[in-house]
């Protein structure tokens, strides 16, 4: 961004309109002070104090290869424009003083006229780019109405949406909800795992028989009772054919006894019976 | 200017004042005021004006001239709090307000609370929530008594008195429904191919009450009620997603 | 212009008078027209009026009769860029330079640049380079884009496809014009050959880049290339003093 900024400044710098026809030693000072070759020309031009349509070209160029000369003398730097311009005018100034020859290319004289055009064409848009600086400007020489009094968008919001939309957000909810209601349930189903878990926590308490639905009391809610006394017993058979504990019930539907599982007595004796 | 209301106005002054500019100097002054009140960003009180206008202008008269110059135009030359401004003409303000429509669509929340009202009706916001399995924003209700759709009916008659949520008639001619008996049942929701076949049995869609009549278990809302209801629990967390 | 107000404009135009408003109504729709383009901040067309007016309201009557009412006063009814806007008289200027908007004043080169665009737009850079004689540095026109009075217009249909420059809205309102034919001096450029930018191809003074031939034929940028533009010839020296 380096070349930008000191460019920045440039196009800001306060416009101070440059007087380049009062003296001629200015002139040859402040190069620096024109845009180019063709401005320089035209400050040139100027200083012959003619219109600028009746200008001699022969006489510009002249006067511009002397102006170089000048500066060159000065020994200060120019552009290589400036020096491509001299070398071109230099050029200009021999078709013009020769006699022309039969050649395609244009003659001097219609080269000068190019060069006066340019010239002409360059002056016009630096009158127009003052007339357009002096014009009334907004905001500097009229202005507006300083305090607008703004048009208030009153926004109102209109909805809309269709029988479709009501109903297909209203099954997609319920059918969700319905659902995960259903998961709630199958979490109440008591696993043969979570009976034998509650099982274990008393398995080695217990050296007598003790009905085993005080065990599962605190569980017995209406919903899982089914369920927790299912898995319970299964669980407690598991356990007898493990050989950790086990059952009794002295008839069908009477409560279910369960005791740690007394291996050697109880086999040994009725062996040595049997 | 070519009034000759002000003609008069710099006769009467030029009587009343010794010192009084000439009548050019005073149209002069007339347009400077009438530019310094115009260009300003903030109304400019008569020491403002005296200011930046020549020596010995008569800038109360001339405000009180230009004040008659402007009374029957589209804008008026007022004082507010002692400072003068150009303002429209207050029977104009109308032009100053132009209404815009904005086509919206309600989010998904509001078009599920919308369907919940709608078929379960009459309706509380905690049983909306337990049928949706999430909180519902009082903004999504107060977005949906907007748009005219839904009403507060009544209050249900349960511990804590919560307010009742119905459908309005503006709700059924929006939707194209004769009654809210027209809206679609279990059976037309399931041959829609809206509802999953898979859903579970004991599965019901209620038949919902939008009568104006109050329900057994509805109180009628109190006529100041309907304000307060609308902004009581502004508080509340947004919706949980 | 598919406006339905144009189309009743033009059978009232017709009818002579037939349809026309009453005096009353007339004067009630003056005050509107008053109130909308006092109240405006920016310019208004006849259009943004009529659609804001009663139907039937004679819009371009009642502008040029206000245009009358104001053309003495210290506030003007002017029209720029088509619109119509009020804004105070010119020769109060010196009253209000305190009103005044620190404006940073555009260099000589960046004034010279934007009077090339404005008279010989749509116009390219080598073009407005060409007429200079000098290097434009990007600069220069990054600034001009960024005052909003010029923009990048569309590509001309040439090798390269360089960019058109334009003026905008803007710009006329800037500098008070109505139309871009109401720039100062035009016709006289136009009459002396001035605003032609053709120059024979073998003519060959130095020149920063070679002369495009000139086409009136332009193609349209695409949306993503005027960011791109801006940008893309950053690291081109700054212009040659």
């Amino acid at each position: 961004m380096t070349p930008a900024t000191p460019d920045q400044a440039e196009i800001w710098e306060t416009f101070k309109p440059l007087d380049r026809n009062s003296d001629e030693p200015s002139l040859v000072v402040d190069v620096d002070g024109f845009e180019g070759p063709l401005d320089l020309l035209l400050a040139l031009a100027r200083s012959q104090k003619v219109d600028i349509t009746r200008i001699s070209i022969l006489a510009l160029a002249e006067q511009y290869l002397a102006f170089i000369e000048e500066v060159r003398k000065l020994r200060l730097e120019l552009a290589a424009d400036y020096l491509v311009m001299a070398a071109w005018l230099a050029y200009l100034k021999s078709r013009l003083l020769l006699p022309e020859e039969e050649t395609d290319e244009p003659t001097g004289e219609e080269l000068a006229a190019e060069l006066a055009f340019r010239l002409q064409r360059l002056e016009a848009m630096r009158d127009a780019a003052a007339r357009l600086a002096n014009r009334d400007r907004l905001g500097r020489d009229v202005f507006a109405r300083g305090a607008p009094e703004p048009v208030e968008i009153i926004k109102k919001s209109e909805y809309s949406a269709t029988l479709y939309d009501l109903l297909s957000a209203y099954a997609a909810r319920r059918q969700e909800q319905s659902i995960s209601v259903v998961h709630v349930r199958k979490r109440a189903v008591w696993s043969l795992k979570e009976a034998r878990d509650l099982l274990g926590t008393v398995i080695g308490s217990l050296a007598d028989w003790a009905p085993l639905h005080i065990f599962l009391s605190p569980y017995l809610t209406p919903e899982v009772s089914a369920t927790v006394k299912a898995s319970t017993f299964g669980a407690s058979l598991e356990l007898v054919r493990e050989g950790h504990i086990d059952l009794r019930q002295t008839e069908a539907f009477a409560p279910i006894y369960i005791r740690d599982h007394k291996p050697v007595a109880v086999v040994s004796s009725e062996a040595d019976h049997g | 200017m070519a009034n000759p209301n002000s003609a008069v106005a710099i006769a009467i002054d030029n009587d009343a004042t010794a010192e009084a500019q000439s009548p050019e100097e005073r149209r002069q002054t007339i347009r400077m005021v009438e530019a310094l009140i115009f260009a300003a960003g903030e109304p400019l009180s008569a020491d403002d004006l005296a200011n930046r206008l020549p020596k010995g202008a008569d800038v109360t008269g001339i405000l009180r001239e230009l004040q008659g110059v402007y009374a029957d135009r589209g804008v008026n030359l007022v004082q507010v709090a002692g400072k003068w401004s150009l303002r429209t003409a207050a029977d104009l303000s109308f032009l100053l307000s132009q209404n815009a429509v904005e086509q919206k669509r309600l989010s998904r929340a509001a078009m599920e609370t919308l369907a919940i009202i709608s078929y379960h009706q009459p309706v509380t916001r905690a049983e909306i929530e337990e049928i949706r399995g999430v909180a519902t924003s009082k903004g999504t209700l107060d977005l949906l008594l907007e748009t005219g759709w839904i009403r507060m009916r009544g209050r249900r008659r349960t511990p804590g008195r919560p307010v009742t949520y119905g459908t309005t008639e503006a709700f059924l001619s929006h939707f194209g429904l004769d009654t809210i008996g027209d809206l679609p049942g279990l059976d037309e929701l399931k041959g829609a191919g809206l509802l999953d076949s898979r859903i579970p049995t004991d599965f019901s869609i209620p038949e919902p009450h939008a009568g104006d009549e109050l329900t057994e278990d509805e109180d009628p809302l109190e006529d100041d009620e309907i304000r307060e209801e609308m902004t009581e629990d502004e508080g509340l967390p947004p919706e949980s997603a």
